[in-house]
């Protein structure tokens, strides 16, 4: 193949296409993104909160789209759809239409007076027709681009040329054009990668439900809108029909999916259960009542991921009801109430009222979808998602197009950025000769001296919507801010971190000569960096920057009590402009990058991950503990898809062997790490030195033995009693004979879901419902009786749940209050289990008991953790960087990690994450250099006694004794910036550049000067 | 003449205009300057306080100026006068020689009018030493033991109490006010004539140091090679210096703090090493030598080439106090030798 | 028939005549007698004749230390900012010391404040000096003008005063606490090692003032630094406050106000003496030379009392020894955490 | 309530956070993510490490008027910086027993370890360390008046 195009075309502005793009452009590829509505963002901008961590959605999604639409290598194509994609993998040729804006992008400044004006309401498609906006609109508040739009379906203008034209008169910089038109671009790209999400499904073809009859039916979406700030009711939770907060309300499960009768969906849609959940308890939060009752009903509580089943006990402790059941009736009660019937588990039908009804509507695929991936030669499986298997788990049919996120299978989001890296991955594994070949590189602007210049203040107060302006006087805080020393201006935004007024502060700067910016917003350890870039884009030196986090540690912790967290606030702007003020600007240093890798643990992940990036050239050392490849993938017997594992498996050791790239090590461990990102340098058992850029830990995790204890089920006591791994062992040894097996019994969650060990596996249900199947099949004379507490065939996999249910393999339902009682009679199994539906004792007599034991980190997995300074969850699992959108970073930079180590997961997801965390990677090792600490420590030789003390409290060997001088001597190269010399030093002799004493102490100093009584309130 | 138990309600009356302090031992027996409560007489063992009465003359700190600090505020960082006044102050139990430094010290600060405002509000009045210490050689400096320069009332401690002689018009009126009091005896006016006579012979011989130095040339004195061998021992603390009631050097800063700021004056030595330093580095007496050189020349020569007479008392508390037992005189015996 | 501290006179001329005659040193630091009773005066010999001054008895209080690093460097060949440090051996001190002045000097060379290979040490088991102001305070603060002294005993004299006084009455309090006498790094005795002192009550004076209740601790504090004229003769006596620049001379931040207003003085002695955790060998200059009388030695007495209990480690007793504050262990007592005392209660 | 009780219970005192940005200083964001109330009594200072923060640094909070001080950093083991938090733990322990000794409450300077996950803990150091303050008072002993 001729040296492949350095460009990629990303189909879908949601944050799967997100974060592909930008995996993409920060590793050296330009991006076309084409997103086919207004503004990217997608589904995830329309939510309020994101489950487990209650994170608001647009705070933790703003920064990435707006690094993505100011993103020099992201080619952003809104309201454009793709028409044709010709070619193959290295030279793509792809038609996108543009649809007309008829607004000037480069004009407009979004100060809304266009929409103000417009005399056209229609229902906003962005709140699912809930509200309204104008036919001249913004998508929502935070959208990328910060551009108006003009909707054609309703504009007067265009429909009947020279009536009203409003817009145009008002617009101050003249950007309406109604002249516009659609444009056809022609577009060479390497390769492809979809990534166009879900619609949610829409139950109004599900009469039973009751939506588009009541008023107070919404779906889950719907809710999302009425929950949020930025809705129709602006977090005020209205029922739609009298605008009255609802203090009753149930959510129906399974709306959409689980359905093969109505729905035609036999699929499960893998995140209802858990935003449910999610909606009762932010319901009861933002309720001003205060008492909510909230009714989940469901047939199997799914929350099989990380977190999950804790947000799931926890739900329950905070008094949120779950009734297992199916409704099968929604009826009209008194004054827009509504009446549910359904039938309770112990088989008696029963009513209950309630004044709001969520239906909790599973994902889809949008029929234009459907329609595109028919032109671009796209496999659809049965459901209408894109087919993928489970060894290439983002590959479509066609060569060189890649999917990832909701459009392969319904999943939450960290899943689908996993995905989307994943995807990124694999596109560069075709394209990484072609790396940097059509990338710009960001130039800015020379930075202006401002050493002599007397401090010129701005500071930004954010409203963050209503998450701020609810609770502090944000008007009288900027007032405030007017007042203090050196400042020359202050403002209040309703969204600082909104793409528009971003671009304006950066006018500002240049326009007041500001040298130093304060933003009190929210937490500058999200938001720090996209401030500190507009400064540069301005010609200032981007340390002359402060934040006061006026949200997380101030409005959002003192709700109850808005004049002292506005006094709060005042305090904190005053704290960041005295520390501002003392603020120098500081050289951007950087690290030459080690352009290799080293993955620790050659299983699965490690080895994919291995080869990953071999295959883009760069050297991999791979360590593994044991002495063969291959890992706790040697255990398995087959996907559920039905594939074998361990020729894949052979395979897989077979390229890693044979790859040149990869420097293998086997029987060696991890014994010392220092270092840091792009310049690592690890000690092995072995003795073995290695430098190395990155580090992928994917040490994986071990299956839990339950060899005494409640769940003992006389485990290794009884021949007949396995481990779902030690029947799989027999199924790839060919030792287990099916035909003589009479009754074969699965229990399900050994060990999982229990109070030592919280969480859910989430493999097992899968894994042990396919062994059933494969008993089942090879013998369909056996009884086979599934214990379990809830089935969690999530996706796709809920068909196999269904196929075993058909071939009638009988599945009870345990709790915790009546585990089954495993006995033995002279050697024969006896198991007694009460069935919760006929209310009676069973009790079975099996020749084969297997058990679905839990999948348990690893012991060691601790230090491993700190040798690479990584956090741990309370399970014991490593600890992502941000569990929605950083699921395979740590928090220490030039660290990834991958497979059953983070969370137990099965292959396919593995192998997802594993080039997940390759991509990753990638971004370090594709640069020469990354960026170094700025903030390191200064010794004043003056000052210096040469006592030594701050190089024997330097955990970095970075300051050392200057033997001319007899001085500390400080090594930038190797400085965190930590600070440890400094408070060590008697003398005051080393500080750290801008978070000196003097910086800091002016910050507590000035905190202490009370505002008089009054003053700006 | 007043009886003790006079002297005593003499000071009760004067307690009302004045806040009164005079020598006082603490829980450790040492005599310093404190607030004496009614009834509390002058500590009048032998020799002078702990601390020189300079401390009512240059209070550590002098405000200077007070502003806000507060943003905001209309009068932000404009300074104005401080607004402590507080009660004029009585000083009784002064040594002569404590008072002379105030007197010395007039000369440098003739211009200062902060200094000037503490002098209004001061009123010393003396106790005449009837025998000087080890330690006192204020017959050296053109002090004596009686001498009244500096005083508004020179009291003679006699067996009985005080008599009493007022020195300034001020003096005066304040020994009006404490009515006739009890005529003085013979015996009593006798005792007075021994103090007057005796108290001087208890002490080093009257020398005319100053002209003596004056004649001095400077270069030598400065070259002499004794320094390097006196400053060995030195620590380069401030004993000397803040005891020394002629010692008036000072530093400047501004202090601000919750919205409030001063501009204070305090106490400074020319015995630190910061005192001499230069905004640039430099510093013209780097060496300890140095600045011990300087303290010395500067009471013994500049100061008397300048204004006359020493700037030094003779009280002797730095000799008393030093640490590593540098003695004035002997340094004294050095620059005649010279 | 002559005293103990005649005798060591006598041999400490005699070394240190040797060491300056041999050129093995090129000063001898001592302390000779100047006009004062009571009062030595540390002394530096430059030649053998000088030696002859040296002096030895119950008053040589200041640490001597204190003068070794300033004394080092100017025997060193001048150094332009920038010129390479010089070659070969440097010029050598001789010096007496006893066992809290030895402990100090090995912290001074864990600092790189000194070098041992520049130091000849003589040392002496100190018998314990006597604390001037005790004295003073027993003749009722008189005019003292001379005292004599033997081995357990003082004849102290002035005008219309004439008393004995029995020595180990006026020891110094930090001398009546030492249980480490003899000096740790030595190149010569003269007399022999003692050995450690066993005592029941070493941190008696601490423990006293832990009993009181935190309003009297306050109390006491104040009312002990409350005659502070801030000459800082403690900091200077200190052979281990050797900052060219003094925190109390910092103004940015400004730690502590320069007058003598009670916070001010609070906080100078709170960092001072804080500054000589785990550093401080109790040598009690900083009271000695304090002409207020002030027991700032508490102080340092009780981080003292505290890094023992917590760290299990004295100042200078060792010179491969890490001073406890650059230094930490995994399981490092943490009671004082609020995060794990309230662990604790939930227990 | 008698009036000096009221005052009491309205006084909110000012205390100064020092909070490593790596555990706890993220804790408190995540206490503010998951809505956690506590009082508005902390005025937070982010620092690199709680090895960052020096005793002068403590004193000094107090000297301009803090009525308490709460130093947090990561949990032993999990600092960011590897060591940084035992040389703190040393430092604190020796000046927070020093200063009792000099008489200043026990419950003015506090300390603790708050991992980026404890989000609740931060709530409830911060709501402890405030009532403890909160019952002794002001601050008087070190604060600077002029």
């Amino acid at each position: 193949m001729s040296t492949p195009k350095g460009s990629v075309l990303v189909v879908g502005g949601g944050i799967a296409g997100v974060q592909a793009a930008l995996d993409l452009a920060d590793s050296g590829f330009y991006v076309h993104l084409v997103e086919k509505s207004a503004a990217i963002g997608g589904s995830m901008s329309q939510l309020d909160k994101t489950f487990p961590t209650n994170d608001c959605s647009a705070c933790i999604l703003s920064p990435k789209l707006v690094e993505c639409g100011r993103h020099l290598n992201i080619n952003l194509l809104t309201l454009s759809e793709v028409l044709s994609i010709d070619g193959e993998p290295g030279s793509f040729k792809v038609k996108v239409r543009q649809n007309p804006r008829y607004v000037d992008v480069d004009k407009c400044i979004a100060c809304g007076n266009c929409a103000e004006k417009c005399p056209k309401k229609v229902p906003n498609e962005f709140d699912l027709g809930l509200g309204t906006r104008k036919a001249i609109y913004l998508r929502y508040p935070q959208a990328v681009p910060l551009k108006y739009a003009i909707d054609p379906e309703h504009c007067i203008y265009l429909k009947k040329p020279g009536r009203c034209g409003f817009c145009e008169k008002e617009c101050p910089a003249g950007a309406i054009n109604f002249k516009d038109t659609p444009r056809e671009h022609d577009i060479e790209v390497g390769s492809v990668i979809l990534a166009l999400g879900f619609k949610p499904f829409d139950p109004s073809r599900l009469d039973f439900t009751g939506y588009g009859q009541f008023k107070n039916v919404v779906t889950s979406m719907e809710f999302e809108r009425l929950l949020s700030p930025s809705g129709p009711c602006l977090g005020h939770m209205e029922r739609p029909s009298d605008h009255q907060e609802p203090r009753k309300i149930a959510w129906l499960q399974c709306v959409g999916s689980r359905d093969i009768n109505k729905a035609c969906h036999g699929y499960c849609s893998s995140v209802c259960c858990m935003y449910a959940i999610k909606q009762a308890v932010i319901a009861r939060e933002h309720s001003e009542s205060g008492d909510v009752d909230a009714t989940i009903f469901f047939m199997d509580m799914r929350t099989h991921g990380k977190g999950f089943e804790a947000y799931y006990d926890r739900a329950r402790e905070e008094g949120i009801n779950f009734h297992r059941a199916r409704v099968h009736t929604v009826l009209p009660a008194g004054n827009d109430n509504l009446k549910l019937r359904f039938t309770g588990e112990d088989g008696k039908l029963r009513e209950d009222e309630f004044e709001l009804v969520v239906l909790s509507v599973g994902l889809e695929t949008d029929p234009q979808v459907m329609r595109l991936a028919h032109q671009l030669g796209i496999h659809l499986d049965s459901d209408s998602f894109a087919e993928t298997t489970c060894f290439q788990p983002v590959e479509t049919s066609r060569k060189g197009i890649f999917v990832c996120g909701a459009l392969a299978e319904p999943k939450d989001i960290p899943q689908s950025v996993m995905e989307a890296s994943a995807a990124a991955l694999e596109a560069e594994r075709i394209l990484y000769p072609a790396r940097w070949t059509e990338t710009r590189k960001k130039e800015f602007p020379p930075e202006r001296d401002v050493h002599a210049e007397p401090p010129r203040i701005g500071v930004f107060v954010c409203s963050c919507g209503i998450n701020i302006a609810s609770v502090v006087d944000v008007q009288a805080v900027t007032d405030y801010a007017w007042t203090l020393p050196g400042v020359v201006l202050a403002q209040n935004n309703l969204f600082t971190c909104s793409q528009d007024t971003i671009n304006q502060m950066a006018d500002i700067i240049k326009k007041e000569n500001l040298n130093r910016v304060v933003v009190a917003s929210c937490t500058p350890r999200t938001h720090e960096p996209l401030f500190q870039e507009t400064l540069r884009e301005a010609g200032i030196n981007k340390f002359l920057f402060e934040m006061a986090n006026i949200r997380d540690q101030d409005s959002w912790v003192h709700q109850n009590d808005p004049e002292a967290a506005t006094i709060k606030a005042m305090d904190l702007v005053r704290m960041a402009v005295a520390k501002v003020r003392g603020d120098d600007p500081l050289p951007y240093n950087s690290v030459t990058v080690t352009k290799s890798a080293l993955v620790i643990g050659a299983g699965v992940a490690g080895m994919t991950a291995a080869l990953s990036l071999a295959d883009q050239g760069f050297p991999v050392t791979l360590v593994e503990r044991k002495d063969r490849l291959g890992g706790h993938g040697r255990k398995f017997f087959r996907t559920w898809q039905g594939q074998e594992i361990q020729p894949y498996l052979e395979e897989l050791v077979d390229m890693v062997e044979s790859n040149e790239k990869i420097d293998v090590c086997l029987g060696s461990t991890i014994q010392e790490v220092s270092g840091s990102v792009g310049q690592f340098k690890t000690r092995l058992s072995n003795g073995k030195e290695i430098e190395h850029g990155v580090a992928i830990v994917a040490v994986g995790a071990e299956s839990y033995k339950p060899r005494e204890g409640r769940w003992n089920f006389l485990y290794g006591k009884n021949p007949a009693v396995h481990t779902l791994l030690e029947l799989d062992q027999k199924f790839i040894k060919g030792e287990i004979d099916a035909k003589n097996l009479n009754q074969a019994v699965f229990i399900h969650c050994v060990g999982s879901r229990v109070p030592e060990r919280p969480y859910c596996s989430r493999v097992c249900c899968t894994h042990a419902i396919d062994q059933a199947i494969h008993l089942k099949e090879t013998n369909p004379e056996m009884d086979i009786f599934m214990l379990y507490r809830d089935i969690r065939t999530y996706g796709k996999r809920e068909h196999l749940y269904q196929k075993a249910r058909a071939l009638g393999i009988i599945f009870i339902r345990y709790d915790l209050d009546n585990i089954p009682r495993v006995t033995e009679e002279n050697g024969r199994l006896r198991i007694e289990v009460k069935d919760p539906i006929i209310d009676a004792d069973v009790t079975l007599h099996p020749d084969l008991l297997v058990l679905a034991s839990a999948v348990r980190p690893r012991d060691d997995v601790g230090e491993l953790s700190k040798l690479f300074k990584c956090a741990m969850s309370s399970d014991g699992f490593l600890l992502e960087a941000h569990m929605k959108l950083r699921p395979v970073d740590f928090a220490t930079d030039g660290v990834y990690l991958a497979g059953l180590c983070h969370y137990p997961k099965p292959v396919e997801e593995t192998i997802a994450q594993a080039k997940a965390a390759a991509s990753r990677a990638g971004l370090v090792l594709s640069r020469d250099a990354v960026p170094a600490e700025s903030i390191t420590a200064v010794v004043n030789l003056q000052k210096c006694t040469g006592c030594s003390v701050c190089t024997k409290v330097c955990a970095y060997h970075a300051v050392n004794m200057d033997p001319n001088t007899g001085k500390a001597a400080v090594d930038t190269g190797l400085c965190k910036g930590c600070g440890a010399c400094v408070a060590g030093c008697r003398s005051d002799a080393i500080t750290l550049k801008n978070l000196g004493n003097e910086q800091i102490m002016a910050a507590v100093e000035a905190a202490m000067d009370d505002i008089q009584a009054g003053q700006g309130l | 003449m007043l009886d003790k138990a006079g002297f005593e309600d003499w000071l009760r009356e004067l307690a009302g205009q004045f806040e009164i302090f005079g020598p006082k031992a603490n829980d450790r027996g040492i005599v310093n300057w404190q607030k004496l409560n009614e009834g509390e007489l002058p500590d009048e063992r032998p020799g002078v306080p702990k601390g020189s009465i300079k401390t009512f003359f240059f209070p550590q700190p002098e405000t200077l100026l007070e502003f806000s600090a507060r943003p905001g505020t209309e009068d932000a960082f404009i300074p104005h006068e401080p607004g402590t006044e507080h009660k004029p102050r009585l000083v009784v139990g002064v040594r002569p020689c404590d008072a002379r430094s105030v007197v010395l010290n007039a000369m440098p600060y003739e211009d200062d009018p902060y200094f000037h405002k503490n002098r209004q509000n001061v009123v010393l009045i003396g106790l005449a030493c009837r025998q000087g210490c080890s330690t006192c050689f204020c017959t050296w400096t053109g002090g004596s033991p009686v001498g009244t320069e500096g005083l508004d009332i020179l009291a003679y401690p006699v067996s009985r109490g005080y008599v009493l002689e007022p020195v300034t018009e001020r003096g005066a009126s304040l020994v009006e006010s404490a009515g006739p009091g009890n005529d003085a005896t013979g015996a009593e006016l006798k005792e007075l004539e021994e103090i007057r006579s005796k108290a001087p012979s208890s002490l080093p011989e009257t020398m005319e140091l100053a002209p003596r130095l004056r004649e001095k040339g400077l270069m030598d004195l400065y070259n002499a090679p004794f320094w390097q061998q006196l400053s060995d021992s030195c620590i380069n603390c401030g004993t000397c210096t803040f005891l020394c009631p002629t010692c008036y050097c000072f530093d400047i800063q501004d202090e601000t703090l919750r919205g409030k700021g001063r501009r204070i004056r305090y106490w400074d030595s020319c015995m630190f090493p910061l005192f001499t330093l230069h905004a640039s580095g430099h510093n013209p007496r780097g060496e300890k030598v140095k600045r011990v050189r300087n303290r010395f020349m500067h009471k013994l020569k500049y100061f008397p080439e300048r204004f006359g007479p020493l700037s030094c008392v003779g009280c002797g508390r730095c000799v008393r106090d030093c640490p590593v037992n540098i003695d004035i005189r002997q340094v004294i015996n050095e620059l005649l030798a010279t | 028939m002559t005293t103990a501290n005649e005798r060591i006179t006598q041999e400490l001329r005699q070394r240190a005549r040797q060491l300056l005659e041999s050129g093995q040193v090129a000063a001898f630091v001592g302390y000779t007698s100047g006009s004062m009773p009571m009062v030595m005066q540390p002394f530096v010999a430059r030649t053998p004749e000088e030696t002859d001054r040296l002096e030895w008895n119950s008053f040589c209080v200041l640490n001597l230390a204190n003068y070794l690093p300033a004394l080092l460097k100017s025997l060193e060949p001048p150094r332009r900012p920038g010129d390479p440090p010089p070659e070969g051996p440097l010029p050598k001190v001789g010096v007496v010391a006893t066992g809290c002045w030895s402990r100090n000097m090995v912290v001074q060379i864990q600092e790189n404040q000194v070098q041992r290979e520049r130091l000849v040490i003589i040392g002496i088991s100190s018998r314990g000096m006597v604390d001037r102001k005790k004295v003073l305070g027993l003749v009722g603060h008189a005019d003292v003008t001379s005292v004599k002294e033997d081995d357990n005993s003082l004849l102290v004299k002035g005008p219309g005063l004439e008393q004995e006084i029995n020595r180990w009455d006026v020891i110094r309090d930090n001398c009546a606490c030492c249980v480490h006498p003899d000096p740790v790094i030595f190149d010569h005795m003269i007399g022999d090692l003692k050995g450690e002192r066993k005592l029941g009550e070493r941190f008696k004076q601490v423990e006293e003032i832990e009993n009181m209740s935190v309003q009297a601790r306050w109390e006491w504090f104040t009312s002990e630094i409350d005659s502070c004229i801030r000459c800082y003769a403690c900091r200077n006596a200190c052979p281990l406050c050797y900052c060219p620049t003094c925190f109390v001379d910092d103004s940015r931040p400004q730690w502590v106000g320069k007058s003598i207003e009670p916070v001010d003085t609070a906080i100078f002695h709170i960092i001072r003496a804080y500054h000589c955790a785990g550093r401080c060998t109790d040598c009690g200059s900083c009271e000695s030379a304090c002409p207020m009388g002030i027991r700032m030695r508490i102080l340092t007495k009780k981080l003292q009392k505290d890094v023992l209990e917590l760290y299990g480690t004295e100042a200078g007793m060792s010179l491969d020894t890490p001073l406890p504050l650059s230094t930490y262990k995994l399981d490092d007592p943490q009671d004082f955490v609020l995060t794990e005392s309230l662990k604790g209660e939930k227990k | 309530m008698s009036d000096i009780a009221k005052k009491q219970a309205e006084w909110q005192p000012k205390i100064i956070a020092f909070l490593c940005n790596w555990c706890s200083y993220a804790g408190a964001d995540l206490a503010g993510v998951s809505r956690y109330q506590y009082p508005p009594s902390l005025r937070i200072v982010r620092v690199p490490c709680s090895g960052r923060v020096s005793a002068n640094m403590i004193l000094d909070a107090l000297r301009s008027g803090a009525d308490g001080v709460l130093v947090s950093g990561c949990h032993p083991g999990d600092c960011h910086y590897i060591s940084g938090n035992y040389y703190a733990r040393r430092r604190f322990a020796v000046l927070k027993r020093f200063l009792e000794f000099v008489g200043i409450e026990p419950d003015r300077v506090n300390f603790s370890w708050i991992s980026a996950s404890e989000g609740e803990q931060f709530a409830e150091v911060a709501t402890e360390v405030t009532e403890r303050v909160k019952k002794l008072g002001p601050a008087r002993h070190l604060v600077k008046e002029f």
